[in-house]
């Protein structure tokens, strides 16, 4: 069989040379909880590390498109796009040299669908509660069933394979239970056993973790000109305090990479690079962050009819958005280095937000004066002695608005926009508090939920469909603006927005995808349940002593700025 | 008492001064005193007369500062049989004199032994010091010591730690130290008043006998008038920082030349003059007045804001210590008068 | 000593049990528990919430749960199960107590070393120009905040490296390649890193200690047996470093057993700045993530040793304090 | 006995001198405690001040004139084209992000902002009743985007000297009145141990172990998740110092218990029992006060821990919130702005030399109270 | 013990009414140790010990250091709680009082103390102080009260303007006098001197003596007056208790306690006080060793380890406190010697 060949457009600067060898120097700031892919629950996570480069597909930073990577071949699909048979790519083997075949998809399946387990991969085996069905046709073949058709079939078959002879044998013995015990941070490094690119080779708690190569990856994945890759001989995490610590440790040649939060950790590097201390690439806004920072304001509050009125009006939420200085927000609390956002969709996810505005979504920007047109015509002309708007009855329009304490960023947005409803007379009272209060109000249930407005932020998300399953239908978790106890909508915009996100995440075509996506993202704009405020950009440095990164145009957030197994030491 | 009348110690015009934040207390202003070879001298006085600066000027223990010795000196002839300025010598040479050839008891035994260390080991360091012994030969001559001063047991008391001892087995124990490199000179400074007249009694009789072994001189510094009384060959009367009346024991009880050392002698209630059942009690002949104050002492006889023989002249300026005869000195310019009076009372 | 002992454990069985139930009702009372995190990812569902509380037991009373956990730790010795880290929490705190203790360890020297000698010093030199030099600086320094001498610290360090070119570890325990040296080596990489953090949070301490140590030596100074030790013939420095000083740190040597508590609860600060493997930046972390378990378990230990240390303190008091009898 | 005159008598010992008399009487000839004093008294006119003597209002910056980390503004005397002394003032500065160093640059402007003293500017209320809008200096409402930047710009662009001075008001509040709480905890807690005896005595006993075993940090931080953060910042911040207070008190009731109980054994007490006096006049009387030396001294020794305690919490995000301050909030800020702050912008780690200065002063008077109330140390 | 007490009642003060009597007194101090600090054992500081003083009467309590004179005094006064025992104040059981009850009779029993540093309140003033008993007995109230100080205070020799003063102020003369000041505040009838003049000069102790003295025959009180140094007891007692280890060993009246002593103890005591006459060089009785632990009495007689005529009986036996002649007492099976 032949090798994945890893496409010579994926790197800017081809390693000619074959030069091999040396390490990449990475860094993490939470120290590793665990080794056992199942029980892992980190965002950078050490089976997550091990395994880059396996999984039936991958998605081609060129094109957002999945290609076949474990998988010889894209499936033969049928059952009106239910049902994928895959053939693996045969001759892979795990670190360990046992051969990688269709049982590890099983059991790794089996394992992360046990409830007891507590996987956090769980979900994905589940569209709208149906299960997906996993069998092995034979040992090379695979066949899913899809309780229905999905946008994210792709993404959901390109699970990783951990090795049958290891889980499935202590799951059939001793159930859950005995998988959670394997592969935790006092197993041996030499006895954990990785399908993917790197495997384990060391660990020293709270310090560091080190992968070197697995030669059997190499086996089967090829650079264009036929070498095994990596070319690297280890890649390095160090975990360390904060940011600022792997800022410094960057600055002192320590780290190969760095991922700049804002403008001043740009000039620092600029700094030293421009001082001379540092030789490094440094590129910046590259793309924008694949997050968004957002106001929510709360439909359900019974005790406070008024309020509840107000915040259910269209009116007040457009005025609300038209107060938001996003600029302001982007030069204090972003350092001038931001993007704007207007909807639900993370700017960096360009294709989407596009087809929004193609389909007329609206975008109620910083316009003071239209606000306050907005709040009169809510009956908000007078303005008390100290400056606030009040109603007929004398009372005045404020609500408390809140985020997590001790995120600086979003305490400045949140500062900023109080600031600035001040000046069209509306109180807003704001609080930083503690982080779980906040997600517990956040995500409550009821007519009469505790808060007035959250200033929070997601993340995470793919852009096949990026919206989120947990927050755009009505009556799940993070539909925070109205979830109330029966977990009915409460306007005709959400149940569209309903509709068309399920028509869309179980759309395969992908234009029609973005149409759909368009639509909702319009429905959204002018329901405008959730104000959104800006987004940091993303900003690429490393050490000049490594290369392969990707060529220009295909770094960004959501693909970040190099395949592993393509970069090497110069 | 087999001693050649040769001085072992003289002191003269020795002035300590401490400056302290409301000013200078002028503790000891101008005291001259001697002892001779085998001699107790003792001083008495009341609290803050000076006694234990005067002391320890003579073992240059001031505290300095704030203390300092601003005038006089101190002639000590050591056991190398040379005579020496203690106020001049060095530090260095002072250390050797220290122990050796002066030793010091001091007034609470309770608090005047390292708690941390063995009570031989505290013997043994200034033996070791001073005789260049090891440790072992210097434990065994703190064994013989204690056995010297009379304690019971001395090989398993010598590694007990002084918390471990009563009141007067410590004083003993420090008696011990200051003689263990047979000194010339010791000065014992209160060594009774912390104790019980029982334990009191104990300790004097020790020292008595020591001091017949050993052949050494002692500046005894105690206010027990009683104490001086048995312990005493000549006594030195002091007053707020001067010598009063300096004379022989028998003299200064009997025929004492200053009202002070009068008073004094008439303040202490005398065993056996307890009244008969039934008749009225007799009164002591109290000192009236309060101990002055040092920093404000009066200009003239420091003792004439509680003399009751006072006439204006004693006011004007410091009497002079005079000879009334025989070594008996007296610091008042009614002295005369006294001898007088005295011969009357006798009469 | 033993039936002292005996008594030190019988006495402090309530004090554990007490502080057992306020540490983990305290947690408990905090909003919010382990998965509330992963309520704001948007793709957890409340079904995966559902059985990952059930897998915790987080769906349990509060009571259930301490009665559960206490229950295990009588009969079976064991902590609990970290939610974090999905083992025993014996075996994930002991690797971070031992790197603390080497912290702590390096640390409590460099304390003593600069402590001793300075408030001896000072007190030896009373009012001297250098004493009181030594006190503005130790006035100083005990206003520093010590993660704000930390911050400036590493800011020098970067500084020096840029300008001279050593490696100047500026946080972890170890360099890169630790597990291919020499074992030489692996001790004198380790020493470097440990140097810094430990020499800034001694000095920023020692201030403390410096000023008790020479307000000791102050009035053990002024005390009778060290007249009559002067008396004897002693020279200055016998009289200071075996008389004055002896007595002197006696409550500073009964302290010492209160250091085991604190050596095992590690640095503070200093681990989480310096990124130091120690058990501080992991506590801190579960606080955060409230991890139940972890908390609970450390606290225990470290009260147990608490009430060890304590006894500790007796026992060495006794030891260096004649006086003091254990009994 | 009139011969004594005046003088003279005030000279040897002044008479009915109590014991603080005597203290204060040692104190005066501390000249460094008393410079401590003198310089906290200041320190707290300065934070009671804070409103008047701050050029700028607590929480004023510009959404459109961008102010973000300004650095401090030199004030001109001289006018630059004569050269001659004119009405004191200060350029105004021009900001522009540079997009090569990523520098957001700041460049002074011809225009010239005067500096004028009292001013109108932001209305404030002094010790939240009096009320005032006058300033000490600034640049007046002629010139609404002049600003004084004398200890420069903080992350929003407010200024920070002005932030500072606000902030001493939480700063130096949360120490003493953390103290105070926990000393009354503290003394009330010791003295019923003393007092009663018996369970109570265990029982708190018990409580001073328990609360000294869990540690500090950790118990502080959990506590304080556990009070609703979703109230008045301000109140969360007493909320937060309630806390600190409430684990602080377990040493003092120790102490507290051990000096009651050998005071009760002394025979002035003895004395006041065989004068027949009820145990509470005992108590109060007789055996509470003998606590006041050693409460006025550690209490000024542990104001300034509070102090820095406080600024640890803030360190951990757990301090004061916006748009309040505290010294120790604004230097975690300073910490989060990490290397940056400390060679592009080192004007904002001001607050921290508050810290030390003040802390400073507190242990200067802390030191010299404890000497002073020291018989010992008395001649 | 019965024939004890009976005898001893009947032997006590022959002239004049009794005030204070005490039978059979007894403290001990528990000492606590072992797993669960149980009391292991007791210092028998005031072991069976049997009185009466008379009123006006003027009795000395001597002894060597820790033999019980303070423990008696306080228990007495019920400043400490006696363990068994009697002591009747004008025929009243006061140890079966209630607190309540027992504050009046406070009125009636005053205490000076040996340590004039610590017996005053350090941060009271001296009108303060003596002000205060009455305050709590509710006597002369209003400005008469001010007025009653300043006289307290011209009668033990100080001066009206020194009301205002803090007690840090005064020599420990005076201090003596603030303190014989406030215990004469509220007009008692009996005082328990505790070593009023040890801690005072010799010239100073004079004068508070006969303060003291001139106190007494003023206003007729009865005093028990504790001290060690026998000559000044002699000096101003009607008669002496001698003690020794928490047992009374012999009580006479003051020249035949002086002149004849029957006990052995006392012999010695008075034998060790140095005589401030040079020319006396007498020969003295030393007593060997220091006083026995008050937790492990020795047998039979306590004092028998020291004592130079101490037969094989005298460790079996405890001797009973026995009338040699009118009015003169002593614990001694010995009748054989002095
Ligand atoms: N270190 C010192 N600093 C200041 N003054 C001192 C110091 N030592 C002694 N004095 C003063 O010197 C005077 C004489 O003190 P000294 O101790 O010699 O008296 P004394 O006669 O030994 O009294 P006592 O009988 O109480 O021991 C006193 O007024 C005392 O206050
Ligand atoms: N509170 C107490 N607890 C335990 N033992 C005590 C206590 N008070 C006194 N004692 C002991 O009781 C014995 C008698 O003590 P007390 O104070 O009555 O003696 P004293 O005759 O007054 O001695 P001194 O002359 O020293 O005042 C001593 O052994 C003493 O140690
Ligand atoms: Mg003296
Ligand atoms: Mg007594």
């Amino acid at each position: 069989q032949s090798a994945f060949t890893y496409p010579a457009a994926w790197t800017a600067d081809q390693n000619t040379a074959n030069k091999r060898g040396g390490e990449f120097r990475d860094y993490t700031i939470s120290d590793f909880k665990t080794f056992n892919p199942f029980t892992s629950a980190e965002a950078t996570s050490i089976p997550g590390t091990m395994a880059e480069g396996a999984g039936l597909f991958t998605q081609d930073p060129r094109n957002d498109a999945f290609i076949p990577k474990m998988a010889a071949a894209m499936p033969t699909v049928s059952n009106n796009g239910k049902r994928f048979v895959v053939k693996i790519r045969q001759g892979m083997k795990f670190s360990d040299g046992q051969a990688i075949t269709a049982d590890d998809w099983i059991t790794t399946w089996k394992i992360h669908t046990d409830d007891k387990v507590g996987s956090n991969s769980y979900d994905s085996f589940f569209l709208n509660d149906k299960p997906i069905v996993i069998k092995k046709l034979d040992t090379y073949t695979l066949q899913f069933d899809l309780p229905q058709t999905s946008a994210s079939a792709y993404s959901i078959m390109a699970y990783t394979p951990w090795p049958d002879h290891v889980f499935g044998k202590a799951y059939k013995a001793g159930g859950a239970d005995a998988v959670k015990k394997l592969w935790t941070l006092a197993t041996k490094p030499s006895d954990i056993v990785s399908p993917g690119m790197w495997v384990l080779s060391g660990y020293r708690a709270g310090e560091r973790a080190t992968f070197s190569a697995n030669k059997n990856f190499g086996a089967w994945n090829k650079d264009s000109k036929g070498n095994a890759l990596p070319y690297l001989d280890s890649y390095s995490y160090r975990i360390v305090a904060d940011q600022n610590a792997a800022l410094a440790a960057y600055l002192g040649g320590q780290l190969d990479n760095y991922a700049p939060r804002n403008a001043d950790d740009l000039a620092q590097i600029k700094k030293a690079i421009d001082g001379g201390s540092l030789k490094a690439f440094l590129k910046a806004n590259v793309s924008p962050m694949a997050n968004s920072q957002w106001i929510t304001f709360n439909w359900n509050k019974a005790s406070d009819p008024a309020k509840q009125k107000l915040f259910r009006d269209v009116r007040f939420r457009r005025a609300m958005s038209h107060i938001a200085n996003r600029q302001a927000m982007i030069q204090l609390a972003l350092g001038g280095l931001g993007s704007e956002n207007y909807y639900s969709v993370y700017p960096i996810f360009k294709n989407q937000v596009e087809a929004g505005v193609a389909a007329g979504a609206p975008q109620y920007k910083y316009n003071l004066s239209e606000a306050s047109k907005l709040l009169a015509q809510l009956g908000y002309t007078k303005k008390n002695s100290a400056g606030y708007l009040v109603d007929k009855s004398g009372k005045v329009l404020e609500f408390t608005l809140s985020t997590n304490a001790g995120n600086t960023v979003r305490e400045q947005l949140g500062r900023i926009f109080a600031d600035e409803a001040k000046k069209v007379g509306v109180k807003v009272n704001f609080t930083p508090i503690d982080f779980n209060t906040l997600v517990g109000q956040l995500t409550s249930k009821g007519e009469d939920r505790p808060f007035d407005a959250i200033l929070l932020g997601l993340a995470n998300g793919a852009n096949t469909w990026p919206f989120g399953s947990n927050v755009v239908p009505c009556g799940t978790n993070l539909h925070s603006y109205n979830n109330p106890s029966n977990g009915k909508c409460l306007t005709s915009q959400e149940q569209l927005m309903t509709k068309l996100y399920y028509q869309g995440d179980a759309e395969l075509n992908d234009a029609k995808r973005l149409a759909i996506g368009g639509q909702l993202l319009k429905t959204e704009g002018e329901l405008q349940p959730v104000i959104y405020l800006v987004g940091g950009n993303y900003h690429v440095t490393f050490n000049e002593r490594v290369s392969g990164e990707y060529p220009a145009n295909l770094m960004d957030a959501y693909y970040e700025s190099r395949s592993n197994a393509l970069t090497f030491i110069k | 008492m087999t001693h050649q009348g040769e001085v072992l110690l003289a002191v003269n015009g020795l002035k300590t001064y401490f400056s302290t934040d409301d000013g200078v207390v002028k503790s000891v202003d101008g005291v001259t005193f001697h002892i001779k070879k085998g001699e107790t001298l003792a001083v008495v006085g009341e609290s803050g007369s000076g006694k234990s600066v005067t002391s320890l000027s003579v073992m240059r223990l001031i505290p300095m500062p704030p203390g300092k010795i601003v005038e006089g000196e101190i002639l000590f002839t050591g056991k190398d049989g040379v005579q020496k300025d203690i106020v001049n010598l060095s530090e260095a040479e002072m250390r050797k004199i220290r122990g050796n050839d002066i030793s010091m008891i001091f007034q609470e035994p309770m608090t005047s032994l390292n708690p941390v260390y063995t009570v031989g080991d505290q013997i043994a360091e200034a033996v070791m010091l001073h005789q260049g012994k090891n440790k072992k030969e210097a434990m065994d001559v703190a064994t013989d010591m204690l056995r010297f001063v009379g304690i019971p047991a001395p090989e398993k008391r010598v590694n007990e730690y002084p918390h471990q001892m009563s009141g007067g087995m410590r004083q003993r124990v420090m008696i011990a130290m200051a003689l263990s490199c047979k000194p010339a000179l010791l000065i014992a400074d209160e060594p009774t008043t912390a104790l019980d007249v029982t334990i009191q009694a104990q300790i004097l009789d020790l020292m008595r006998k020591l001091q017949s072994d050993v052949g050494m001189s002692i500046l005894f510094i105690t206010h027990n008038l009683g104490v001086v009384a048995e312990m005493a060959d000549r006594v030195v009367v002091m007053y707020g920082g001067r010598v009063v009346e300096e004379g022989d024991v028998v003299e200064i009880f009997k025929a004492p030349r200053h009202p002070y050392t009068m008073g004094l002698l008439n303040s202490i209630p005398r065993p056996g003059e307890a009244h008969e059942p039934g008749q009225p009690k007799g009164r002591l002949e109290a000192i009236p007045g309060n101990v002055p104050n040092p920093l404000n002492l009066p200009s003239g006889c420091a003792f004439e804001p509680r003399c009751k023989f006072a006439v204006p002249d004693c006011s004007k300026a410091v009497p002079a210590l005079e000879d009334t005869g025989h070594g008996h000195m007296s610091r008042c310019i009614r002295w005369r008068e006294f001898e007088q009076v005295q011969a009357e009372v006798t009469a | 000593m033993i039936p002292f002992l005996l008594r030190r454990v019988i006495q402090s069985i309530p004090t554990l049990f007490l502080a057992s139930i306020l540490i983990f009702f305290v947690i408990q009372l905090a909003p919010g528990d382990f998965l509330t995190p992963a309520k704001l990812n948007p793709g957890i569902s409340q079904q995966q919430l559902d059985n990952l509380s059930a897998a915790f037991g987080l769906d349990r009373s509060p009571i259930e749960q301490y009665l559960l956990w206490m229950k295990n730790m009588i009969f079976n010795g064991d902590f609990g199960l970290s939610f974090q880290y999905q083992q025993p929490v014996l075996n994930i705190i002991w690797p971070r107590i031992l790197n603390s203790l080497w912290l702590v360890l390096l640390y409590t020297a460099l304390f003593y070393a600069i402590a001793i000698p300075v408030g001896v010093y000072g007190a030896v030199r009373q009012n001297s120009l250098g004493d009181k030099a030594i006190n503005v600086v130790l006035y100083f320094l005990l206003g520093f905040p010590s993660f704000f001498l930390a911050l400036i610290v590493i800011y020098l360090i970067l500084k020096l490296r840029n300008a001279t070119g050593w490696d100047i570890p500026i946080n972890g325990m170890t360099s890169q390649g630790f597990d291919s040296m020499a074992p030489l080596a692996q001790v004198l990489d380790v020493a470097k890193h440990l140097l810094i953090p430990a020499l800034v949070l001694a000095i920023s301490d020692a201030a403390g200690l410096t000023r008790v140590i020479r307000g000791q030596m102050l009035e053990v100074m002024r005390s009778d047996y060290i007249r009559t030790a002067r008396a004897k013939g002693v020279s200055e420095r016998t009289a200071i470093w075996k008389h004055t000083f002896r007595n002197a740190i006696l409550p500073i040597v009964a302290g010492i057993g209160g250091l085991l508590p604190a050596a095992v609860s590690g640095a503070g600060f200093i681990e989480v700045v310096y990124a130091y493997p120690g058990i501080t930046p992991m506590i801190l972390d579960a606080i955060n993530a409230q991890d139940l378990y972890l908390i609970a378990g450390f606290t225990v230990i470290t009260t147990v040793l608490l009430v060890v240390g304590n006894a500790l303190s007796d026992i060495l008091l006794a030891v260096v304090d004649p006086r003091i009898k254990v009994g | 006995m009139t011969t004594t005159t005046p003088t003279k008598a005030a000279r040897v010992r002044p008479q009915g001198q109590s014991q603080l008399s005597v203290a204060w009487a040692q104190f005066r000839k501390n000249r460094l405690a008393q410079t401590g004093g003198v310089m906290i008294i200041l320190l707290y006119l300065m934070a009671i001040f804070a409103p008047f003597l701050a050029p700028d209002g607590l929480s004023n910056y510009s959404t459109s004139n961008i102010t973000r980390f300004h650095p401090p503004t030199p004030i001109q005397f001289r006018d630059p084209e004569t050269g001659a002394f004119t009405r004191p003032f200060v350029f105004k500065y021009g900001q522009e992000l540079n997009m090569d160093t990523f520098v957001n640059e700041y460049k002074p402007t011809t225009q010239q902002c005067p500096i004028y003293f009292g001013v109108r500017g932001d209305p404030y209320k002094i010790l939240g009743f009096i009320p005032g809008n006058i300033h000490l200096f600034g640049t007046g409402a002629q010139n609404p985007d002049c600003n004084v930047y004398l200890l420069g710009g903080e992350d929003l662009g407010r200024d920070l000297l002005t932030r500072t001075l606000y902030a001493s008001q939480i700063s130096l509040t949360i120490g003493v009145a953390a103290v105070l709480i926990s000393t009354l905890i503290g003394l009330l807690m010791g003295a019923m141990s003393a007092y009663f005896g018996g369970i109570v005595d265990t029982v708190i006993m018990r409580l001073v172990e328990v609360l000294a075993a869990i540690p500090y940090l950790f118990l502080l931080l959990l506590l304080r998740s556990v009070f609703p953060k979703d109230i008045n910042p301000i109140l969360a911040l007493y909320v937060i110092l309630g806390i600190l207070a409430f684990i602080g008190w377990g040493g003092l009731a120790r102490v507290t218990r051990g000096q009651l109980l050998s005071v009760r054994e002394q025979d002035f007490v003895s004395a006041a029992k065989s004068l027949g006096a009820s145990d509470n006049r005992i108590m109060w009387r007789h055996m509470l006060p003998t606590m006041t030396t050693y409460v006025i001294v550690t209490t000024s020794l542990a104001i300034p821990s509070y102090i820095l305690l406080e600024s640890s919490l803030s360190f951990l995000g757990v301090g004061a919130v916006e748009p309040y301050a505290s010294w120790g909030s604004l230097l975690k800020a300073a910490q989060d702005g990490g290397l940056s702050s400390l060679n592009t912008r080192p004007w904002v780690l001001a607050p921290g030399f508050f810290i030390v200065f003040t802390v400073m002063c507190f242990q200067l008077l802390g030191d010299g109270l404890r000497d002073a109330f020291d018989p010992k140390k008395r001649s | 013990m019965t024939a004890t007490t009976v005898q001893n009642r009947r032997a006590m003060p022959a002239t004049g009414d009794t005030l204070l009597e005490v039978n059979n007194l007894e403290k001990y101090f528990p000492i606590r140790g072992g797993l669960l600090s149980r009391v292991v054992g007791n210092v028998k500081a005031v072991n069976d010990i049997t009185f009466r003083i008379g009123r006006g009467e003027v009795v000395g309590l001597v002894g060597e250091s820790g033999s019980g004179k303070t423990t008696a005094g306080r228990a007495i006064l019920r400043l400490i709680e006696p363990t068994g025992g009697q002591v009747l104040f004008n025929g009243t059981d006061i140890t079966k009082l209630s607190k309540g009850q027992m504050r009046d009779y406070r009125r009636e029993m005053q205490i000076i103390f040996q340590d004039p540093f610590a017996s005053l309140n350090p941060r009271m003033t001296v009108s303060d102080i003596i002000g205060e008993a009455m305050q709590i007995h509710n006597l002369h109230p209003g400005k008469g009260r001010i007025d009653r100080i300043a006289e307290l205070l011209q009668k033990v020799g100080l001066r009206p303007e020194h009301m205002r003063r803090y007690p840090h102020e005064f020599s420990g003369g005076q201090r003596q006098r603030i303190g014989i000041a406030r215990a004469l505040a509220v007009d008692p009838a009996f005082i328990v001197a505790d070593e009023p003049v040890s801690a005072l000069d010799v010239s100073i102790q004079a004068q508070v003596v006969n303060l003291l003295q001139d106190l007494q025959e003023e206003l007729g009180l009865t005093v028990l007056f504790i001290a060690h140094d026998l000559a000044v007891v002699e000096y101003i007692c009607d008669r002496i208790i001698v003690m020794y280890l928490g047992r009374v060993m012999e009580i006479a009246p003051s020249r035949q306690l002086n002149t004849s002593p029957k006990h052995p103890y006392t012999e010695a005591l008075l034998s060790a006080a140095p005589v401030p006459d040079p020319t006396i060089k007498r020969q003295r009785i030393i007593l060997e060793g220091d006083i026995p632990s008050p937790i492990n009495p020795p047998s039979g007689c306590v004092f028998r380890t020291r004592c130079r005529y101490a037969i094989a009986d005298c460790a079996n036996i405890v001797p009973e406190l026995r009338e040699v002649s009118p009015g003169h007492f002593k614990a001694c099976i010995r009748d054989d010697i002095l």
